[in-house]
């Protein structure tokens, strides 16, 4: 559907009533319904593609049917409230943060005005606390002495259609990207709280199209996009044809190859969409220019991975791939492109799921002998580690000017920023290959960074609108950087900023584009044995 | 019980914060202060129950209006004068500070700052 | 409102004490059986509470990071209160988030404006007042050790010292007094006068603070203003006689004594079953009390599903052709064609 | 003034931080009381520029409440003429208050004292004194002053002006911050850096009149307590008949000390300064 204009949104944006611009709801939001309408929800799964993830092997989709969040009767199983209270009662007895966070929230409020949906939508019920209490409120009622006994006095409520309704608009306004868990007093993370949701209205069948056809695809071709082996091979062949157009050299990178030391896994958009190529090809020149011994690999063709955004089970099925080709590639350490929820999975996740990797070795780098041992049990490591080591020991050619086109910013994609901690290198990293580029305001980055607002699988169309929203917080800074320094770069280490932030810049600020730090990096490498044309807007010059 | 090695000692330390007093006390709850009266006056500048609750809060009253507002008549009880004065009058009768003030203060720790200035009587014991 | 019941609930605990004291015997029940049934649940619930938060795994290790994490290059700096890398790292973030606060010290005021344009202003009230309430509390609940312990052990006799320090009239003044009753007006007042925190504030919310606003107010009246009947000395013999199992009530007391004592069986009661337990949760939080470590050390899931990946051999199974054809290397060549 | 506002206003007070709303509270409380007080301040705010005229104009009459003002007059001849006289004062002063010695001079307490004429009276020529000048010592004390610095600076009124016009200290409520002391220019207060008790004998006591503590100030009461009882200060007592020192309210002009100045010339301490002292000396 067509997205409203930019400046309509603007204005109902700062003066629409909402808790953000001063008005207050007449009514308590235990008896404020969700409404639906085309353009406030992803499309629902399909039923073909939820029945394929159901047969295999270790996940669990039931309920696969045909229906609408317009539909007042959304066709949920008959025992729908046991299967959530089921759910329920096993996600409590598996996950302690789960019962801490149902437990501990006082709610002080310092979370409320820190989540960028909230800041963009004022709806109250985008306070990360109240999403939270969306839950808590069932945890009450069914779970704790308290609620069975003072019920609604101490904030419980009955579970009901209407409370099913609502956790599928709110789960799916949230991008999980901790922001509000860095200013919980006890450092309640409603990202959990969301993951949770979305388990428990999956098991009612209630996922979103944009969410499972990429899991599927993913769990069949290896990512996302359902690249077919050969057509992902291909669309790198591309990449490698337009660098060879560009810079004279002839790249031809390996696939599938045993005994290479290392294996290379990134977001498979990198080989397939705009703006994502261009970091691709910096991987491609990077990779050349060091001559590293390394391999793509068709089958674990996927970084990111969707099933973190469905259910634990599914993300480890994903994930398990990677070490999976390690093995049979016979690969030393895997090293990993730029994505943010793919570097969550892999520190936060990969390892306890899949581990241990005690076939690979400590990762080491074949230029500088570094060895890093804070992936020590892990061994898989960040390209920015790699780059920033590369750029340390002098083992790059680089000539800064050639980024002279570039007035950048940096943003810290969440995950990384907030789940990993990645926030130097990439700066180091910049540091060294652009010459001009400023900082955004201190309350939107690093730790306390903005999401792009379109994070977990909700960078599908059909919700632009609240997209741009929630985006909003990111862009605001953006413009205040270009406003200040003339920035015209928006750099990042995510496969989805680049594609969201590319829309959201587009719609926001649109003097700004948006690229990945390896195309950085490579638009400032000296190739040996270049031929390069006046290249004044690095990889992207069109010939 | 996941954690145990680190979440069980923290409650028995909880645990023994909070009943810190059970095990302090030894199961002794302590005699009662008894506090002696003066022998040779048997009426105090007011009622028993009133001076008892209170007696901080009429030397108070004292201090600001012996000292702020320059009241210092005498007053009358029963036919006798008084002075407002803790340290001539109260300690007059009262003559062992150790026996009847120290009595219920060391019982309870109140630690007033009266005889930080104020001369308490020479024990006589 | 959300807060009017909580205030009739507080208002009735008080008629019920007040009333419930005066008919004789039954000082008995307020002055002794309920405080003990009360600190028998505070203790038995909030262990039982622990515990059954300690009979959930931790089975991922999802510490928030907010600085920079530890790195093998020598001239990035790790941030390790932040990105703590090992458990003392950890254990010194805890103690500043559990002592300090360290979280809500980062507490900003966001705002939009024309433009649309967002700004945001380091706002520190309510670390300051949150930080004071606590803290009155705490030295509050230290002082009244005197009454429970006998004799009085001298770090008692230092806080009530120190908080007695300003020598104000008297019965001397405490400053916790007048802190922890400006804490509560302010944690009662934000919720009020915000917007975002009076729409997300539930009945369980106003409840404690008014039941502590309850407990430190009839307490300020005990020792300044209604001082008939409160003996001091009657009073601590029957709290040390509670806490030596020989309790003894042995001079009338006053109602509003009673009340006092009742408003905190109440609230040691309701602790467990209630928000307050977030006193025991602050420390087992896995987003604050994990190192972030997770590449270095592996975590271990005790339920971790055996789940396999859709495996290789099916993958090329179903596209063998087109690797072939494309020069991608496979494991098992295509079968001869049948002519 | 009435009990409950009082009470009241106590109420208040300690409910309030001290230090923060505490002094606005007692400034109401104490100027309430005290008009003087209130109409002192109101002369001080003229500042040190206008000293000069308000010494001139004359001090202040009636002051509300008692009508009082104590005043004294010392007669320096007769100091000279009883060379022991202003010793046993100081002898008397001190013990009747319990006032500490210690020999170190940085930590002397002092009531009421000798000082060189020069000291005594900086504001006048010092050129080709008189020799009993250059010998003997001037016998000095508080001034009482009718506009008294100490008390404008003191930030929690633990010192002010009662309303027979006497300078007092409420020990209770000073924090030992020696605003008063940079405030006096006679140099009037002493500060208690150690436990006065220390430097008093413990079996030689007034048991009638309390010690002070260590970190207040302290200072000459123009024997408040005494006058209270219907006595006259123990200093003017200890000269007997000598007239070396006449005490009395400067306000009644029939009173004895009224005679004595209108009989004398008198002079006062740094008159300068506009502090209107309240006691005179004859030279």
């Amino acid at each position: 559907m067509a997205v409203v204009k930019v400046d309509k949104l603007a204005k109902s944006v700062v003066q629409g009533p909402s808790l953000m611009t001063g008005s207050y709801p007449t009514r308590d939001w235990m008896e404020m319904p969700v409404v639906f309408k085309p353009g406030n929800f992803a499309y629902p799964g399909k039923v073909d593609i939820v029945n394929y993830l159901n047969k295999q092997q270790g996940l669990h989709f039931p309920n696969a049917r045909d229906w609408s969040p317009l539909d007042d009767d959304w066709k949920l199983p008959e025992n729908w409230k046991e299967i959530v209270m089921n759910g329920l009662k096993e996600r409590l007895d598996k996950f302690r943060s789960l019962k801490i966070f149902m437990d501990c929230c006082v709610r002080c409020g310092a979370c409320a005005d820190k989540c960028h949906f909230f800041l963009g939508t004022g709806d109250p019920k985008n306070m990360p606390v109240m999403r939270a209490e969306l839950l808590r409120s069932i945890y009450r009622n069914d779970f704790t002495m308290a609620g069975k006994i003072f019920g609604k006095m101490a904030g419980a409520r009955e579970l009901t259609i209407d409370v099913i309704k609502e956790w599928f608009m709110y789960a799916y306004q949230c991008t999980e990207c901790r922001r509000c868990s860095v200013f919980c007093p006890y450092g309640i993370d409603t990202a959990e709280v969301t993951i949770i949701l979305r388990e428990l209205l999956h098991l009612l069948g209630i996922g979103i199209n944009w969410v499972q056809e990429p899991v599927a695809n993913s769990n069949r071709t290896g990512n996302h996009m359902g690249l077919q082996p050969h057509t992902y091979k291909d669309n790198v062949s591309f990449l490698c044809d337009d660098i060879e157009n560009l810079t004279g050299i002839h790249i031809d990178p390996p696939f599938n190859r045993k005994g290479a030391e290392i294996l290379f896994i990134t977001p498979s958009a990198d080989v397939f969409a705009e703006p994502g190529i261009y970091t691709a090809m910096g991987y491609l020149l990077l990779f050349h220019h060091i001559g590293l011994d390394y391999t793509w690999s068709t089958y674990a063709s996927e970084g990111g991975n969707f099933g973190l955004f469905t259910n634990n089970e599914t993300m480890k099925k994903l994930n398990a791939k990677m070490y999976a080709e390690a093995k049979r590639l016979g690969v030393k350490y895997i090293l990993g492109g730029e994505c943010g929820h793919m570097w969550r999975v892999v520190h936060q996740y990969m390892d306890t799921m899949n581990g241990p990797a005690d076939f690979l070795e400590v990762p080491k780098s074949p230029i500088t002998g570094t060895v890093f041992d804070n992936a020590t049990s892990t061994k898989m490591i960040h390209i920015t580690e790699f780059t920033a080591d590369l750029i340390k020991h002098n083992k790059l050619k680089i000539d800064k000017s050639r980024n002279d086109h570039v007035i950048a910013t940096w943003h810290d994609s969440c995950n990384p920023a907030r789940a990993m901690g990645l926030l130097d290198e990439p700066r180091y990293v910049l540091d060294n290959v652009v010459n001009n580029w400023y900082e955004m305001p201190e309350n939107a980055i690093r730790e306390q960074t903005f999401c792009c607002g379109s994070g977990t699988g909700l960078n599908t169309d059909e919700i632009m609108e609240l997209r741009m929203r929630s985006g909003l917080p990111r862009a605001n800074a953006v413009r205040y950087v270009t406003d200040k320094h003339g920035v015209n770069t928006l750099a990042c280490v995510c496969a989805i900023d680049r594609a969201t932030l590319t829309s959201l810049m587009d719609y926001w600020v649109p003097e700004v584009r948006v690229c990945g730090l390896s195309e950085l990096v490579a638009n400032s490498l000296v190739m040996e044995g270049e031929q390069r044309q006046e290249l004044d807007d690095g990889l992207r010059t069109m010939i | 019980m996941y954690d145990s090695g680190k979440i069980i000692p923290g409650l028995i330390i909880f645990v023994l914060i909070i009943t810190f007093p059970i095990w302090y006390n030894h199961g002794d709850a302590g005699e009662v202060p008894k506090l002696e009266l003066p022998k040779d006056a048997k009426q105090c500048v007011q009622p028993v129950a009133e001076i008892r609750a209170k007696h901080m809060q009429l030397l108070n009253q004292w201090r600001d209006e012996v000292i702020r507002d320059d009241e210092r008549a005498y007053f009358e009880v029963d036919g006798r004068m008084f002075q407002k004065t803790l340290q001539n009058t109260c300690m007059e009768c009262h003559k062992s500070k150790v026996k009847f003030c120290d009595t219920c203060h060391d019982y309870t720790t109140v630690n007033p700052y009266c005889w930080d200035c104020h001369l308490a009587p020479v024990e006589t014991e | 409102m959300k807060y009017t019941f909580p205030l009739a609930a507080v208002i009735a605990l008080v008629l019920i004490a007040w009333i419930g004291s005066n008919i004789p015997g039954m000082q008995y029940l307020f002055g002794i059986v309920i405080p003990y049934l009360a600190i028998a649940t505070f203790i038995i619930g909030f262990c039982y509470r622990v515990v059954q938060w300690a009979k959930s795994p931790v089975p991922f290790r999802i510490p928030t990071t907010c600085g920079q994490q530890y790195s093998p290059l020598p001239w990035i700096k790790q941030n390790k209160l932040e990105a703590p890398a090992n458990t003392s790292q950890v254990v010194a973030r805890m103690f500043l988030e559990v002592v300090l606060f360290r979280s809500l010290w980062r507490h900003t005021k966001a705002e939009i404006h024309d433009g649309p344009k967002l700004t945001y202003e380091s706002s520190k009230w309510l670390w300051l007042f949150g930080l004071m309430f606590h803290y009155s509390f705490l030295v509050v609940v230290f002082r009244h050790m005197r009454l429970f312990l006998d004799p009085v052990p001298w770090f008692i006799q230092v806080i009530e010292f120190g908080d007695g320090i300003l020598q104000i009239g008297s019965p001397g003044m405490y400053i916790t007094d007048a802190t922890i009753i400006l804490g509560l007006v302010f944690l009662f007042g934000r919720r009020l006068i915000t917007r975002n925190l009076r729409y997300l504030s539930l009945a369980n919310d106003y409840f404690p603070l008014f039941l502590i606003f309850g407990i430190a107010v009839t307490g300020i009246m005990m020792r300044f203003y209604f001082r008939t009947d409160v003996d001091i000395v009657a009073i601590k013999r029957l709290a040390v006689g509670l806490a030596t199992f020989q309790p003894v009530i042995q001079a009338e007391i006053s109602s509003l004594f009673y009340i006092h004592l009742f408003l905190v069986s109440v609230l040691l009661a309701y602790f467990p079953y209630s928000k307050l337990m977030h006193m025991g949760g602050v420390f087992l939080s896995p987003t604050r009390n994990l190192a972030n470590d997770s590449r270095m050390r592996r975590h271990i899931n005790p339920w971790n599903p055996d789940i396999k990946p859709h495996s290789y051999a099916s993958y090329e199974d179903e596209f063998r052709e087109f690797m072939v054809e494309n020069d991608i290397p496979v494991e098992k060549e295509l079968p001869p064609k049948a002519e | 003034m009435d009990k409950k506002r009082r009470e009241f206003l106590k109420i208040v007070g300690i409910s309030t931080l001290a230090g923060l709303g505490a002094p606005a509270v007692f400034d109401r409380l104490v100027s309430g009381s005290h008009p003087v007080q209130a109409r002192a301040s109101a002369t001080g705010a003229q500042g040190g520029a206008g000293g000069q005229q308000a010494a001139a104009a004359g001090h202040s009459q009636a002051a509300a409440g008692t009508g009082k003002r104590y005043g004294m007059v010392i007669d320096v001849r007769k100091f000279k003429q009883y060379p022991d006289l202003a010793r046993e004062c100081v002898r008397v002063c001190h013990a009747v208050h319990n006032v500490p010695h210690f020999p170190d001079r940085k930590e002397e307490i002092k009531w009421i004292w000798q000082t060189p004429y020069t000291s005594a009276f900086t504001e006048h020529s010092h050129y080709y004194r008189d020799e009993d000048l250059e010998q003997n010592q001037v016998l000095v004390l508080c001034n009482h002053c009718d506009n008294p610095p100490c008390v404008r600076v003191c930030p929690t009124k633990a010192t002010f002006r009662n309303e027979d016009g006497i300078v007092e200290m409420d020990y209770h409520r000073c924090i030992g911050c020696r605003f008063c002391m940079a405030g006096c220019p006679y140099g009037a207060r002493s500060f208690n850096w150690r436990d006065p008790r220390q430097g008093l004998d413990m079996n030689n006591l007034n048991r009638q009149f309390p010690t002070r503590m260590r970190g207040v100030v302290e200072k000459c009461n123009f024997c408040v307590e005494r006058l209270g009882r219907g006595q006259i200060p123990a200093c003017v007592e200890a000269t007997g008949n000598t007239g070396a020192m006449y005490f009395g309210d400067l306000n009644d002009p029939d009173s004895e000390i009224r005679r004595v100045l209108k009989e004398n010339f008198t002079i006062q301490r740094k008159p300068s300064l506009g502090t209107l002292p309240s006691v005179f000396f004859i030279i």
